[in-house]
């Protein structure tokens, strides 16, 4: 059933619809809409037999999480930013138990300096945890991957992370195809534990594994997620077939096939690169997107299959490696090398804690990759002018105070029009 | 695409302006985008709230810099916000507020304007009177509806429908219509006058 | 576990694999250690074992145990010294069990219910003679019965019971009990001869060919002590006053009897004198504490009106008065005269001043060998001649009831070796539990029962029985009180206690086991053994 | 006495077991088919004190709910001996998480049930959560009053030794003053721990006023089997608190875990006490009030107290705490003293 509504109540109405028995939050934005909406539907009995927990923390929340999730309930949590951080340890015990919860991540930036604003920080920063990562391009993939990764998780027993937006999907209004109880039913059968605290068949989990055992444990993990790789565009299939459309999968590839330049990016940027690439197009600019939707287990396999007949990928991301550089780009370029495939490559840092990726800055930013006049690392509309200024005072002045703060006050003459 | 920017204050729904929009156009079966300027603004801080409207999927997710339409529902922002940054030339322009754009001090800006783009209502006085608080948002829609035509007014009802209930719905119905009519009439006598001029 | 995740879920329990038992270098073993009552116990009771019957209240099994020592529990209950209860290890965190006071109540019990004393199953075909139906003589009857003898006990007095009868004033034994707990031993078929006096015991032996004989004769002949005195005076002596009560003609001793003495016997016919009205003093030469009877029959006497002349000698005896002279005790603690006279008024002087045995009946024993008025005899109770054995007054000793039951079992077990041509051996003494191996925190805080006393004004003219018994529940709590030292009575501390849970609990009555595959010898259950029934001993690599 | 004693009999209900008593009022260790739910194998050190407060809270749990029972446990000495790979000790359905999260994951745990149980689960199946004192009163404090506050239902049970013992002997917020720890070495100005510092949880748990809090030691097991088994009679958040000696961090014989115990109440150190509501109901009074050196004394980790020249100061200090705690939770009957 079609409706307009935002992305948070989309989410809400998904999980509502896979029958979670336990759902468990802390409120952070941009994560709060989403929790609030199942919690009302559990205090309403829209949503029966299922426990809402008000937890004082992340790190209770997914704590709570592993601990229905190991006496056999689907679980279901949801966080964002220094939430995420806050529960870190849990996560990878989530993973490592090999729980199957399912958690949604409304991305945002870490800090400091504290930034509610959209980036990739924080899930990217959880990329080796164990957990798989489907990133969301719309709100109707999010809707949509929230019921896949209950299925995909509890096949697996794994945890899956879905990470959407924060703010540009999460308080986004925007259509949306609500499937029936029905749909998600025939799609989604009732949790079936592999391992579960049972008094009638007692186990002890969690326990300690010495050096003789552990490299098999973490082998295990990911012998899991290299199985995911071939499960996830299954699901998609039988995803298809029930709800009569495309959503999730590895990667989803757009106007490559001839492309020279493909752009490989992750969320709800690919929408904006998408206007840009039709306007290149139209332009006759051979130009094509490929979006990662299946950020872990990394598709490495099908991103070379889907670049390699291109002169260059440009990949552009919502988080940054300091130091280094790119993240996604680094695994991409993973996927070509050794294969005898000449690619050049280009990581481009965007949309940093909320910065608007506007479509004239990438029609510019493509049209200086496909002339191969961009650097290998590039950051989108970085002002160099307040980056110099604070150097500058860096330079002069041993006390040159809090960098941020500097910044803030060089930019706050433009900082007042737009959000 | 129709783009729409919507200016107020935290605690004065714009947030829920714009979504209400959408949700009218998603009632005319158009395409439909809202989102909020996506801060943690606190009652009575400068908010920004946006609108896109088209008969294909919107993919488009950067803030619309060249909006096509403005609702002002605050007019003391005019002295602290760049409101009209972008706005496109001829772009509607509504604006909560008792008095004129030359009032207001807009008479240069919007002298080559068509006059049937623009408006003022007095949102806030029908908000207390419909609904007994001074929320300007769902007069403004309508007066929108009104002055744009890019929605109809039951679909701004219906809107009301689906984020309100009860007497709040009624008040909020109320208030629309008459919104709705007030800027009606304001706009057809300025196209009479246009015509006449 | 194929299905489970590798490594990540385990199966229940399964440390079992995991012998941690390698770890000790202690380990700990239970012992039985020897409780003090029962190392005291002049009778050879095994007192913390009928205890653990009481203690659930199974009195016939208690009393069945105790018997397998003692035959004579109603009378032990009244008369005995109870040395048990200042041996208890009780009495140095509270006061000690009142094992006498328990052992009274079994006794009484018996008598009520009509209990039985268990009879031989196999008959030896040997016959042994007794001479004396005291205690001696009849706990040996009894025991000898049981080991499957034929027994004859010729006694010189007309009853049973000898010195218990002869010896104690009915207040202290009534006599219904005596006859009940004699005529118990008569009725497992010993033959009983009384008013029958041996003179010579080889010749008896031989006419009634006997196979052994045990000699238990009482002490029952006077001490005399020079008194100079007029001829009207009226000295006489204990025994005799005592023996005369049994009879029809009870003793004249007028109002105001002197007793010269300071043991039990002088108590005992001091508290008697004052039962027929008279009103007994007691001349001792010594103090109070030196005195030989025991403390709380002096302190009974005292509360019936008995008075007692400390530090007192008598140098004279006239007709209606005595001459007494007081003493100083010297450094050594003996008694010096002062040369201070006083006089006291006098209708007679009792004299009990301790008493001999009669041993003309072994005037022509070979072998057999007197001293110091008693026969001597070896470690195995025999005396130089081949098949007589002695005990009790007769031989070297203290001499008390309990003693002499306690030398019936012995000479009784040497006998019976002795019939079948072998030694006895007793078996080895455990280690003493001494105070300090326990540890008494366990033990609930539980203070003795008193036992209920006769009104002092029914004391001072009756001879009902002073001292009362315990009823069932105040004896259940009495025996519940015992610390069952040394031996484990299954308290369940050790099973509990233990961290690695190596200690095996086999079930009721039949103790634990350590599980030395798991125990780490860490002696948490030596230490909360509430009755040091563990030791930990080293490790041998 | 926190329960019923039993008077009269041998060793009443001091010991384990006791033969006299009807098998109703034995105590659950006293069972030859107890659950040993922490099971023979482990590799705690000899003597310790959590492994035998664990099986006993445990074993009365089960005991308590039918064998329906449900553990989770924090990090530390207990959660490491008891599951040495590819091992473990426990008899019941039991989880590690984390150090910090073993209230969240029992409050977890307990939702999954309550759904469960709505589902059509027969059994009334109940969930604890151990740790240690690190895991409750430091690391996992938050998650400890979260649950506490949201009164999910969930016995938690505090292991107390006072200290990092897994990690070797360092301080926790529950070590004792003046006590030597890694972390606190008997150096300086004020030797050992310091006073004024640590907390209290038993009234911090009080203070969230849930429906049961108890505190118990090893040496008295009927008192804590009694607690462990009241605490299942209520729903909601309950807390147990334990001491238990641990011989290598106190610097004690292995033979000595109960005795200390039984002295850091009998001394006043370690108030014995029930709660409901967040109001006391009842105190394990005093048997025999002792000083607070015999308690000290035996245990290295108090030693520089007891040097050349003894620190009087410091043991004033640390008897006038032990009496605060006996005027403060009325651990003296009255009557009998």
């Amino acid at each position: 059933m079609l409706k307009q509504m935002e992305g948070s109540h989309a989410v809400a109405e998904a999980v509502a619809l896979c029958r979670p028995e336990v759902i468990c939050a802390y409120p952070i934005s941009p994560q709060t809409h989403i929790v609030e909406g199942v919690g009302e539907m559990v205090k309403a009995g829209k949503i029966t037999n299922c426990e809402f927990i008000n937890v004082e923390s992340e790190f209770a929340a997914m704590s709570v999480a592993i601990g229905s999730s190991a006496t056999g309930a689907r679980t279901y949590t949801a966080t964002a930013s220094q939430g995420l951080l806050f529960m870190v340890e849990a996560v990878y015990n989530a993973s490592g138990l090999g729980l199957p919860i399912v958690m949604t991540v409304a991305n945002r930036a870490i800090g400091a300096p504290i930034n509610i604003w959209n980036d990739h920080s924080d899930s990217i920063s959880q990329r080796d945890s164990g957990w798989i990562q489907l990133f969301a391009e719309t709100n109707q993939e999010a809707l949509d991957l929230h019921i896949q990764a209950f299925k995909l998780a509890e096949e697996l027993s794994l945890p899956v992370m879905v990470c959407m937006d924060g703010f540009i999907l999460t308080h986004a209004y925007e259509r949306v195809d609500i499937p029936t109880q029905e749909q998600v039913d025939a799609f989604l059968p009732p949790y079936e534990p592999r391992q579960v605290l049972d008094t009638h068949a007692p186990v002890s989990i969690g326990a300690m594994v010495g050096p003789e055992a552990f490299t098999e444990v973490r082998y295990l993990a990911h012998e899991k997620q290299m199985q995911a790789l071939d499960l996830i565009p299954k699901l998609a299939g039988e995803f298809k077939t029930i709800f009569g459309r495309d959503s999730g999968g590895l990667v989803r590839p757009y106007r490559t096939e001839d492309a020279e330049t493909i752009v490989i990016a992750m969320g709800s940027v690919l929408g904006t690169i998408k206007d840009t690439v039709d306007e290149m197009r139209d332009a006759g600019v051979k130009i094509g997107v490929l979006g990662v939707i299946s950020f872990r287990p990394f598709p490495l396999d099908a991103v070379r299959e889907a670049i390699k007949h291109a002169k260059r990928v440009v990949v552009l991301e919502k988080t940054f490696a300091v130091g280094i550089g790119g993240i996604l780009a680094t695994d991409v370029r993973t996927s070509f090398f050794g294969f005898g495939i000449q690619i050049e490559s280009y990581t481009v840092i965007a949309g940093l804690g909320g910065r608007p990726i506007t479509k004239a800055s990438l029609h510019e930013l493509f049209e200086k990759a496909g002339r191969d006049d961009l650097p290998r690392l590039t950051f989108l509309d970085l002002d160099w002018k307040v980056v110099n200024k604070q150097l500058e005072r860096e330079r002069k002045m041993r006390r040159s105070g809090p960098a941020a703060e500097n910044i803030l006050r060089d930019v706050s003459s433009t900082a007042a029009h737009l959000g | 695409m129709f783009e729409v920017r919507i200016h107020g204050r935290g605690g004065q729904g714009v947030v829920t302006a714009a979504e209400m929009l959408s949700i009218a156009a998603f009632e005319e079966a158009h395409h439909a985008q809202a989102f909020p300027s996506f801060g943690s603004e606190r009652t009575g801080a400068p908010v920004v709230a946006f609108c896109r409207i088209a008969e294909k999927e919107i993919r488009l997710r950067e803030p619309i810099m060249e909006p096509d339409a403005l609702i002002i529902q605050d007019p003391t922002l005019l002295q602290s916000v760049d409101v009209f940054s972008g706005l496109k030339k001829d772009g509607f322009i509504l604006i909560n507020t008792k008095s004129t754009f030359e009032e207001l001090g807009l008479a240069d800006y919007v002298r080559d304007w068509p006059a049937d783009r623009l408006c003022t209502l007095a949102a806030t006085d029908l908000g207390l009177k419909h609904v007994g608080r001074p929320m300007p948002n769902v007069p403004l829609l309508a007066g929108f509806a009104a002055l744009s035509g890019v929605i109809k007014l039951e679909s701004v009802i219906m809107a009301i429908n689906a984020k309100f209930s009860g007497k709040v719905a009624a008040g909020n119905i109320a208030g629309a219509t008459e919104a709705f009519e007030l800027v009606r009439a304001r706009i057809e006598s300025a196209r009479k006058e246009a015509a006449h001029a | 576990m194929p299905n489970k995740p590798f490594a990540i879920t385990l199966n229940p329990g399964s440390s079992l694999a995991n012998l941690t038992g390698s770890w000790r270098t202690e380990r700990p073993v239970y012992v039985d250690r020897l409780p003090p009552c029962n190392n005291t116990c002049p009778a050879g009771e095994d007192i913390q074992g009928w205890l653990f019957h009481a203690e659930s209240g199974n009195y016939e099994k208690a009393w069945q145990h105790l018997t397998r020592d003692n035959p004579f529990p109603a009378i032990m209950g009244r008369v005995c010294y109870h040395s048990c209860e200042g041996a208890c290890n009780r009495g140095q965190l509270d006061a000690p069990v009142g094992i006498n006071s328990v052992e009274r109540f079994l006794g009484d019990e018996a008598i009520k219910r009509g209990w039985k004393l268990a009879t031989p199953e196999v008959e030896s075909g040997k016959h042994v003679l007794i001479v004396g139906a005291g205690p001696s003589g009849m706990s040996a009857a009894y025991h000898l019965r049981r080991l499957g003898h034929r027994v004859t006990v010729i006694e010189a007095g007309p009853l049973l019971g000898g010195m218990m009868r002869f010896g104690i004033p009915k207040y202290r034994l009534p006599r219904d009990v005596l006859d009940a707990e004699m005529n118990r031993v008569v009725d497992m078929g010993v033959k009983v001869e009384l008013n029958t006096k041996v003179d010579d015991i080889l010749a008896t032996m031989k006419e009634g060919k006997f196979d052994a004989a045990f000699l238990a004769v009482g002490a029952h002949i006077a001490k005399r002590a020079f008194i100079p005195s007029g001829e009207v005076s009226k000295i006489v002596d204990a025994v005799s006053v005592l023996r005369s009560m049994e009879g029809e003609d009870k003793p004249m001793l007028g109002r105001r009897v002197i007793v010269y003495g300071g043991g039990n016997t002088a108590i005992d016919v001091a508290r008697t004198a004052k039962r027929m009205g008279a009103e007994p003093i007691i001349v001792y030469r010594r103090t109070r504490d030196k005195m030989p009877a025991h403390d709380f029959e002096i302190e009974e006497a005292m509360q019936e009106g008995v008075m007692i002349r400390w530090l007192s000698t008598i140098k004279k005896a006239g007709d209606t008065s005595i001459t007494i002279e007081k003493m100083e005790l010297d450094s050594a603690g003996f008694p010096q005269p002062t040369g201070q006279f006083e006089t006291l008024e006098a209708d007679s002087v009792v004299l009990a001043l301790g008493q001999d045995v009669d041993l003309g009946l072994l005037d022509n024993v070979p072998g057999l060998e007197v001293a110091e008025g008693v026969v001597q005899v070896d470690a195995n109770m025999m005396t130089g001649h081949a098949g007589v054995f002695a005990g009790g007054d007769m031989v070297p000793t203290e001499r008390n009831i309990t003693i002499g039951v306690g030398h019936g079992k012995k000479a009784a077990r040497n006998i019976d070796a002795w019939l079948r041509g072998t030694t006895y051996v007793a078996p080895p003494k455990h280690q003493v539990a001494t105070f300090e191996k326990l540890n008494t925190w366990y033990y609930t805080d539980a203070p003795k029962t008193v036992r209920p006393m006769l009104d002092i004004i029914r004391r001072q003219s009756t001879f009902d029985e002073v001292q009362g018994g315990l009823d069932e529940s105040t004896a259940l709590f009495e025996a519940r009180r015992c610390l069952s030292c040394g031996n484990c009575f299954e308290c369940d501390n050790c099973y509990g206690v233990c961290p690695d849970n190596a200690v095996i609990k086999l079930g009721p009555g039949k103790r634990f086991e350590f599980n030395y595959d798991y125990c780490k010898g860490c002696g948490m259950c030596a230490a909360e053994c509430p009755c040091g029934a563990i030791n930990m001993v080293p490790e041998n690599n | 006495m926190s329960f019923q004693p039993v008077k009269f009999y041998q060793t009443g209900t001091f010991t384990v077991g006791n033969r006299l008593l009807v098998p109703e009022e034995r105590s659950v260790q006293a069972n030859m088919e107890r659950t040993n739910s922490l099971n023979s194998g482990h590799r705690a050190c000899q003597g310790c004190g959590e492994a035998l407060g664990a099986r006993y809270a445990i074993d009365a749990a089960m005991h308590a709910t039918n064998n329906q029972l449900i553990a989770a446990n924090a990090t530390g000495c207990l959660e490491v001996f008891s599951t040495p790979y590819p091992e473990t000790s426990w008899q019941i359905p039991w989880m590690h998480s984390l150090f910090g999260n073993a209230p969240a994951v029992a409050t977890g745990i307990a939702a999954a049930i309550k759904i469960k149980r709505q589902k059509g689960l027969k059994d009334d199946v109940r969930v604890v959560a151990q740790g240690g004192d690190g895991g409750t009163t430091d690391i996992g404090f938050g998650c400890l009053s979260g649950m506490f506050e949201r009164n999910d239902d969930v016995l938690y049970i505090c292991y107390d030794n006072g200290g990092y013992m897994n990690t070797g002997v360092q301080r926790s917020s529950a070590t004792p003053p003046a006590a030597r720890t890694a972390t606190t070495m008997p150096v300086g100005q004020q030797p050992g721990n310091v006073f004024g510092q640590g907390k209290f949880m038993p009234a911090i748990a009080m203070a969230h006023e849930i429906p049961y809090v108890a505190t118990a030691t090893v040496a008295d097991l009927r008192d804590l089997e009694h607690k462990v088994k009241k605490a299942m009679t209520f729903r909601g958040a309950r807390y147990i608190h334990i001491l238990v000696p641990c011989p290598l961090g106190w610097g004690a014989a292995s033979q000595d875990t109960i005795k200390l115990s039984r002295l850091a109440k009998e001394t006043g150190t370690f108030p014995v006490f029930e709660a409901e509501y967040g109001e006391l109901t009842n105190s394990s009074k005093i048997r025999r009030v002792l000083p607070v050196e015999e308690y000290l004394r035996p245990q290295k980790r108090f030693a520089h107290l007891f040097g050349k020249t003894p620190a009087v100061a410091t043991l004033v200090r640390l008897q006038a705490l032990a009496d605060k705690n006996i005027r403060k939770y009325q651990l003296l009957d009255k009557e009998a003293n």
